[in-house]
């Protein structure tokens, strides 16, 4: 008997104890499996455990250990920085993998195999997604005058393009009018994914579709700019936002001082129940809260969500690539997924998730699935992260009063420009 | 002494009677006037910094809910101020030995029932179930569902040993390295010394965290990335210049006649340094103990960078950890684990703090 | 100028209790001289006239009004300390201008008055130097002039001697008696060296562990020393004691039987070396050692009662180790103390037996 | 009995031992110094200064050698004055008011008072430094949260009827920075500065009093003159503690918002760090480098350091 | 024991030179004394023998061998500092055991040597103590028996004395000066204080300004001066210096004409203030001083030639102030310079006018 060590890679991650976990339970099934077939090898998962604070440090951190030859033979990423590894050659390419074990792959939804996809082809096993939505205080909305059938046609309006970005300002503005609520539209205080929910509803998709290439276009960052612009200046949306601290702004909305919160899915469950004891039963959570997609920018134009997965990836010089590509099959098992998507709210990857009884339990994820249709991803390219960063600056810049929309779009372009290489302008 | 005329007797008749007791009086005033502004200014000045750390504790021992709440600090101040003020008054007011100790006592008794009956029903020591279940986060979070197989939660013992191997080993090399250069420096001549000196202070002015890639890189040319011994010497590079620096002035303090008394005893010079001269720096060397001893326990970015195989928890990343926030934090459990991070730091402070104050630098005055 | 009183003054560090309880009176214009061992409280009781301690009880008395409280600033005092403490980053001028900056004065008249005073101590060519610049004797003198630069009622010093070489010690303490003089300045000043002492003050407070134990005028320290601390403490090289049993009308000591006139009891004679001489007569002994110093012979005479210290004048050495003599003395040079209660007997004597 | 020099060998060979000893005392007693600071610090200074030549980018690949670097620095880059502005606002703000000034104040106050009272408000000021700069930055974002639960909000609303809540991280970030490095650094001056008014000789301030001097008199004429040293010694040491470090400011504010709080040296960390452009990071850094030296180098001369060194009273090794 | 010899030793700190060229021999046994003004090289020289400074040039013998580069540990000398210089970590004990340690020899031996160099000094009750709770004498001796433990060949005393109080400091001096003859160990003492010398030293060596002014016995130095800088430094109090031009048998200062014999052209008189006596005849003046020092009275006289200190012996004071006297003196006693030259012209006297 041989013992293959393989070494993971994995961010201590509170929010997803399970996607390394459950690559080490995959170890067991996929041992048994090598039994069966009369291997000799067996496998060990060996986890590594990276302090990084944020999956961008954790990559970076990743990238310099890999050029220094020291990388893992898999590594669990979010989806966005796989090309980088795969640039820099460190990552494995998947795509005849895949094919050669449906068993393991077949049913994985297909368009989150999109977000696991470089230029040249698939990179990366989706591990889970999520969406990404504004939740929404019913009590509050009809408090501001609200009657209860328009607040609870909104997610609806929505989805049908009815309900537009500058609906939801002027609905929290007349929260924060009426009520004594006092904020309209709070987001995350640090750079992430969210927020750029309202961007790809101004039609921005800041990668050039041919190329790959990053892509900035002007009017369309000045156009979201801009809602943040308005939201500021309405009073809707704090000038400080980007300095309070998450749990405030959680505790702000929970506890009824906010018409709405750009956040994910899994909130729910890691916090909004927990903490602060939202009803974890449906019809009573629904009967005061809710959730609406992105909305379209105008009228008739199309709501989007996001979804941000994260991503196994293997190494591209592992020694045992076929045994790390089964052992991930196995890590992506319809059962072990459900565990983690029940357990920390995120939703499956694969339909068949939808049919276990647990899933359905847990009704958040079935509801948010919906989502999925409309749901858009970050741009597959190594630099996004940095993009991100400059953006959420530029947010900063609009909301502390120092940039307005159109300068905010200058200061973007002008700064990914000269610290990034290749970003197109349009 | 030359003949001389005396410019003095012409005035010192014409002086003016003086009223002792209006002096006196003014004198009486103007003490009590200094003592009063100098204590309000520093108690002023104090609290901001007092304060903080107050809530820090009373959250770690009294937060439920997870969110950081004030209710238990103000009704801790409430006891804790009065408390203050009158054990200074009968400091203050007390005439014997006697009437200072029934004072304190009954201060102190009256303080304890208050306390007790005010706060003590919202004490609890839940916030510190990260102490004995290292799993505590699934275990807080076991309201979404059991976590089962979660390989990852880093264990609180675990980062407290590795954060005390690495200050500690770190402290007894810096303390061992400076103390022998600074010695050198302080007590030879050789050609060089200036520069010498001149070149800790520029080090000085290099800014280390924008070296970790170059030092990341000479970590593994060397072989020593992903090792403990890696990230201690680097930080022990990076203390050195200071270390020196200080005890370089606690060398020159020592005075040379008892290390040439020591040569003449028949000590060579190294002989002497250990038996005469080391002893004589003893709070020069607790000083920089315990400020090496934090830089060390602090410590996180480095932590990070350099190692990426072993399982490199250290308090600092714990404490980030438990802060990360995507998820929600406990502020309850935040608090207890930045209070049990901060009681060794304390604990070396409190036995120090006398040490510390005698820093000076260079041994030069005026 | 200013007349000083200290009235059961009582002086606490804390627990401990340095100066139990002092009575003195120091007259205008008088020159006295606070003299004892380290740690007596010299200092300690200097600083209180000072301002620079607070009495922890009884009074304290300029002319007659109670200064307890009054700050150092308002007292008009000069002070002298052994370590001159001079400001080291201010020049000779400034150091003694720098009292002046506190009156109301003009400029000039400030300048005009520490030429005067510099002049009178003899450092006008020295004003523009520093501190480290200048040597301890002139040090000293520059300390002394900003002492006496703003007309001071009373002058304090603290061992101002202490720091100089012997030399300088001479013709500094012949100018601080002559300048005392001059000015007529209370002056106080305090010493453990008995020299200066006996040759500058007029009278002597001898302190003894925060007690006065005599005050008196140089003679009557030297020839009436009140106690043994007293007259062990003073004369150099130091009495002669050895203790003794009185019973009618002798005291014998080791092998020795003196005739012992008004006292009985135990008893300690006191000797002074200078009084003793060799003789035909006298107690005998032998010359253990001899010690010329300068133009004096100390001579270390083993002797039935210890060793006995002798002085004779003169430099030339006109006896040898191992001779023996007779020693011989006065007996109204001779001093008897009640060694239980440690103070003279006055009107006691001893003779030199035959 | 021994002889006195033991031996006529030792005589002849004197020379060539005291030689010999020399060249050991001065490896035993700096090489280690020398060797781990050559190692782990110089070493890499070269190594940054090489990486600035290159286009070292976050996998640590160099594809080539270019100067590219530092045409982006003083070309393109447009932020770096800005930035520029600010760190010199930061460094002497932050040494004027607390490093200096209020060090020297709180060795001032806390030595003018009772010993145990003094040393008891010196540890309160010694606490920040103590703590793990993790947990103090903690305890600062708690405190000035812009929030009602935040404690300076709490004391101003409640204590002194304020409206609506601060928020001083958007406010006043450069304050807030200024301020949470200030509570850091003061300690350092008040403790260099205690030492050394300690070190005054206490007969200096009994003259002074004598001789009329009250208490401010007493501080301009006999404390600040004595202090004149280590004033400048603190003033020196922390403008380069100052101008390289940026960890209070990266856990505070993260350099925001926006750019307001980015110093230069958070702004290398930033540009190199948050996105892995290592080879720009380290031109940047090569140029707060030179800045550094220079001002040490400055200080050094202008500070007479030159007198740190005593001459050694034992000639022998 | 050692005989010590310096050959032309030079000494610099960097540029400056401190001794410039240095021959001395000091015999095996002797006790000198290096006395000199504070900053004239004493300590460099003690230094230089201690093996702590390496002279810059010439050579230094220690028994007809150079040891110029000999470490001080293999020297065997035994060195006590002004500010004793005793570890202060460490008890008393284990600062006299602590030259021990350094050599091989049983901790029993070790400990046995300790003892008895203690009982040497009468510190054996002291052992445990720490220097800090020890006084100022009991320091000084044990930091003597830590030099003498060792039984060195050479003890080196730099101003051992100066930091005792004036009684402590007479008796210390006794004490190692017998000492010294007990052990006959070759000591060099070095001080600035000049009584300390002459009643401690076999000879002294004079320095001035890194040069050796003059070597001699105490008498030597005393009565014959061998130049200005000697005669002013030793003599308390000091010697009274007037200047005069010298023509054809008579010298002439200020108002008065000595007649002088052996000596022409610019001259200084040196006369000791105790080798004048109020007389009959002699030269005249009028007393302006009159200052009491214990035993002896020392008068300050303003004749023609400046004022002039006279020193009577005894106590009681028998001239006023203001009175006139004449001042005579033995002409043997009197002293003559060039003035140019700065040293003594031998053979040379004056005799006081009638
Ligand atoms: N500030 C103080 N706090 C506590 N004790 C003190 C203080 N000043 C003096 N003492 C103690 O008071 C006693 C008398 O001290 P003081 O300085 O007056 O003595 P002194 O006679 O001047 O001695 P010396 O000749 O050594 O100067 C000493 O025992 C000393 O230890
Ligand atoms: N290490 C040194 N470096 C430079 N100069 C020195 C050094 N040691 C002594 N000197 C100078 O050499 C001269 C002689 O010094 P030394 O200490 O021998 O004098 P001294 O006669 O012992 O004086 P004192 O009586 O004051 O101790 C002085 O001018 C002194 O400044
Ligand atoms: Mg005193
Ligand atoms: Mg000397």
């Amino acid at each position: 008997q041989e013992t293959v060590k393989l070494e993971l890679w994995s961010r201590q991650d509170p929010s997803g104890p399970l996607r390394p976990g459950n690559v080490v339970k995959a170890a067991e099934r996929l041992n048994k499996e090598l039994e069966a077939e009369g291997s000799p090898k067996r496998v060990e998962v060996v986890v590594r455990e990276s302090p990084a604070k944020g999956f961008d440090d954790d990559a970076l951190q990743l990238l310099k250990v890999f050029g220094v030859g020291e990388g893992p033979d898999m590594f669990i990423a979010a989806h966005e920085w796989i090309c980088a590894f795969q640039e820099d050659g460190f990552a494995l390419k998947l795509d005849d993998y895949i094919a050669k074990y449906p068993q393991h792959f077949g049913t994985i939804f297909p368009s989150l195999w999109s977000s696991a996809k470089c230029p040249d082809g698939t990179y990366a096993i989706p591990q889970d997604a999520e969406a990404r939505m504004f939740f929404y205080n019913k009590k509050l909305l009809r408090e501001a005058g609200y009657d209860a059938a328009f607040v609870d046609s909104m997610p609806e309006r929505t989805l049908s393009g009815d309900l537009t970005m500058d609906e939801v300002l002027d609905i929290a503005k007349k929260v924060v009018d009426k009520t004594k609520a006092q904020y309209g539209v709070l987001h995350r205080p640090n750079k992430g994914p969210d927020y750029i929910m309202v961007f790809n509803a101004y039609g921005n998709e800041f990668v050039d579709p041919q190329s790959g290439k990053l892509l900035l276009e002007r009017d369309k960052l000045a156009a979201a700019f801009g809602w943040f612009e308005r939201g500021v200046k309405n009073g809707v949306i704090p000038a400080n936002n980007t300095a309070m601290e998450f749990d405030a702004l959680r505790k702000e909305f929970y506890s009824g001082n906010a018409a709405f919160w750009m956040y994910g899915i899994w909130d729910l469950g890691s916090v909004a129940f927990p903490t602060y004891g939202l009803p974890q039963d449906e019809r009573a959570f629904f009967a005061d809260w809710g959730w609406i997609a992105g909305p379209a920018p105008k009228k008739g134009g199309s709501p989007v969500s996001l979804t941000h997965p994260i991503v196994y990836v293997i190494a591209a010089d592992t020694k045992e690539p076929e045994l790390t590509v089964r052992l991930l099959g196995h890590a992506s098992a319809a059962d072990l997924n459900t565990d983690h998507a029940v357990t920390t709210t995120h939703l499956g990857i694969k339909p068949e998730q939808l049919e276990d009884p647990r899933y359905a339990k847990a009704w958040p994820l079935a509801r948010a699935t919906e989502l999925l249709k409309i749901t858009k991803f970050l741009p597959n390219n190594a630099q996004f992260g940095d993009l991100n960063g400059i953006i959420y600056a530029g947010m900063q810049g609009i909301e502390s009063g120092r940039l307005s929309a159109q300068q905010a779009a200058d200061f973007v372009i002008e700064e990914a420009s000269s610290t990034l290489e290749d970003v197109i302008v349009k | 002494m030359a003949a001389q005329a005396i410019p003095m007797a012409s005035t010192a008749a014409s002086e003016p009677t003086v009223d002792w007791d209006a002096l006196a009086t003014r004198a009486r005033l103007a003490r009590r006037t200094k003592a009063t502004v100098l204590y309000a200014f520093l108690i002023a000045v104090s609290l901001p910094i007092i304060l903080p750390y107050f809530w820090l504790v009373t959250i770690a021992f009294s937060a439920k809910t997870g969110v950081a709440e004030t209710a238990v600090l103000w009704r801790s101040m409430a006891v804790v101020v009065p408390a203050v003020i009158a054990f200074w008054l009968s400091a203050a007011l007390a005439q014997s030995r006697r009437q200072l100790w029934i004072g304190i006592a009954t201060v102190a008794a009256i303080a304890v029932i208050a306390f007790g009956l005010l706060v003590g029903p919202h004490l609890h020591l839940g916030n510190f179930i990260f102490l004995w279940e290292p799993d505590f986060a699934s275990v807080v979070r076991s309201r979404v569902g059991e976590v089962k197989g979660a390989v990852q939660f880093p264990n609180v013992w675990h980062a407290f040993g590795n954060s005390i191997l690495i200050a500690g080993t770190q402290t007894v090399i810096v303390v061992t390295v400076a103390s022998l250069a600074a010695y050198y420096l302080s007590r030879f001549q050789f050609p060089g010394r200036s520069s010498m000196l001149r070149s800790l202070l520029v080090l000085h002015a290099f800014p280390v965290l924008t070296l970790i890639v170059p030092m990341f890189l000479m970590l593994y040319w060397i072989g020593l990335l992903d090792t403990l011994s890696g990230v201690i010497l680097v930080l022990v590079a990076f203390e050195l210049p200071f270390a020196i620096f200080i005890m370089k002035g606690f060398f020159d303090a020592v005075p040379w006649d008892i290390e040439m008394s020591a040569l003449t005893d028949g000590a060579s010079r190294r002989q002497a340094f250990v038996s005469v001269v080391l002893p004589q720096v003893r709070n020069g060397i607790l000083a920089i103990a315990v400020f090496t001893f934090i830089r060390g326990w602090e410590e996180y970015i480095f932590v990070f960078t350099f190692l990426i195989r072993n399982s490199n928890w250290t308090m600092s990343l714990y404490m980030y950890w438990v802060r990360d926030d995507v998820m929600g934090v406990d502020y309850g459990v935040v608090s207890a684990v930045g209070v049990f991070y901060l009681v060794p730091s304390l604990i070396l402070y409190m036995a120090a703090q006398r040490y510390l104050m005698q820093m000076s630098i260079g041994g030069v005055k005026g | 100028m200013a007349k000083i009183e200290f009235r059961n003054v009582v002086k606490r560090f804390g627990t401990v209790e340095v100066i139990p309880d002092m009575n003195l009176v120091i007259e205008d214009g008088e020159f006295v001289a606070l003299l004892g061992p380290s740690g007596c409280g010299k200092s300690t009781s200097l600083f209180m006239l000072a301002g620079i301690y607070l009495p922890s009880g009884g009074e304290l008395l300029f002319d007659g009004h109670v200064v307890n409280e009054v700050e150092a600033r308002d007292r008009n005092v000069g002070i002298v300390f052994q370590s001159y403490a001079l400001y080291p980053h201010m020049s000779a001028r400034d150091n003694i201008l720098f009292p002046l900056r506190f009156k109301k004065r003009s400029r000039d008249q400030a300048l005009a008055r520490v030429k005067a005073t510099a002049e009178l101590v003899r450092v006008e060519e020295l004003l523009d130097r520093r501190p480290s610049e200048l040597s301890g004797g002139q040090q000293q003198r520059v300390a002394l002039a900003r002492a006496l630069v703003k007309e001071p009622q009373l002058l304090l010093l603290d061992e101002p001697l202490s720091n100089l070489d012997a030399s300088l010690r001479l013709s500094m303490r012949t100018e601080i008696k002559s300048l005392q003089e001059q000015l007529g300045v209370t002056t106080v000043l305090v010493t453990h060296d008995q020299i200066e002492a006996t040759t500058m003050a007029d009278r002597i407070i001898c302190m003894r562990a925060g007690q006065i134990e005599q005050v008196g005028t140089p003679d009557d320290l030297y020839l009436r020393p009140s106690s043994l601390f007293v007259a062990g403490f003073i004369g150099s090289p130091p009495i002669n004691l050895v203790a003794g049993e009185a019973a009618g009308g002798t005291v014998t000591v080791g092998g020795a039987i003196f005739p012992v006139e008004g006292a009985s009891g135990s008893l300690t004679i006191g000797l002074r070396p200078e009084h003793l001489r060799f003789a035909e007569t006298g107690f005998a002994g032998r010359i253990a050692q001899i010690e010329p110093m300068g133009r004096e012979i100390l001579y270390v005479v083993e002797t039935g009662m210890g060793a006995i210290r002798v002085l004779e004048q003169g430099s030339s050495v006109a006896h040898s180790t191992g001779e023996q003599v007779n020693i011989d003395f006065h007996p109204e040079n001779s001093l008897v103390f009640d060694t239980q209660r440690q103070k003279l007997i006055t009107g006691a004597h001893v003779r030199a037996p035959d | 009995m021994t002889t006195i020099v033991d031996e006529l060998r030792v005589e002849r060979r004197g020379h060539a031992k005291s030689v010999a000893r020399r060249r050991t005392n001065f490896v035993l007693f700096l090489g280690p110094a020398i060797v781990l600071t050559v190692i782990f610090f110089i070493v890499p200074v070269v190594i940054d200064i090489a990486v600035s030549f290159t286009d070292l980018s976050r996998s640590l690949r160099i594809t080539e050698f270019t100067t590219e670097q530092y045409e982006k620095v003083f070309r393109t880059d447009r932020r770096l004055s800005q930035v520029i502005g600010l760190t010199f606002i930061y460094v002497f703000g932050t040494l004027a008011i607390f490093n200096v000034t209020f060090g020297l104040i709180l060795a001032i106050t806390t030595t003018a008072i009772r010993n145990t009272s003094g040393s008891f408000f010196r540890a309160v000021w010694l606490l920040p430094r103590m703590s793990p700069s993790v947990l103090y930055i903690l305890l600062w974002l708690w405190a000035v949260s812009p929030t009602e639960a935040g404690l300076v909000n709490q004391v101003l609303m409640r204590g002194f009827g304020l409206d609506a809540p601060l928020d001083l991280l958007t406010s006043a970030p450069i304050a807030l920075i200024i301020i949470s490095n200030g509570f850091i650094g003061a300690s350092m001056g008040m403790i260099i500065f205690t030492a050394a008014i300690r070190g005054i000789p206490e007969h200096l301030f009994h003259a002074a009093s004598v001789d009329g001097a009250g208490t401010f008199a007493i501080i301009r004429f006999i404390t600040l003159p004595a202090l004149r040293w280590p004033i400048s010694f603190v003033t020196i040491y922390q403008t380069l503690s100052l101008l390289v470090s940026f960890e209070y400011i990266l856990l505070l504010t993260k350099g925001g918002p926006f750019y307001d709080t980015t110093v230069y040296a958070l702004y290398v960390y930033r540009r190199a760090f948050e996105s892995g452009q290592y080879a720009y990071g380290a031109a940047l850094a090569l140029f707060l480098i030179v800045i550094g030296v220079v001002v040490a180098l400055i200080g050094w001369r202008f500070f007479d350091m030159e007198r740190l060194l005593q001459r050694p009273r034992i000639e022998v090794h």
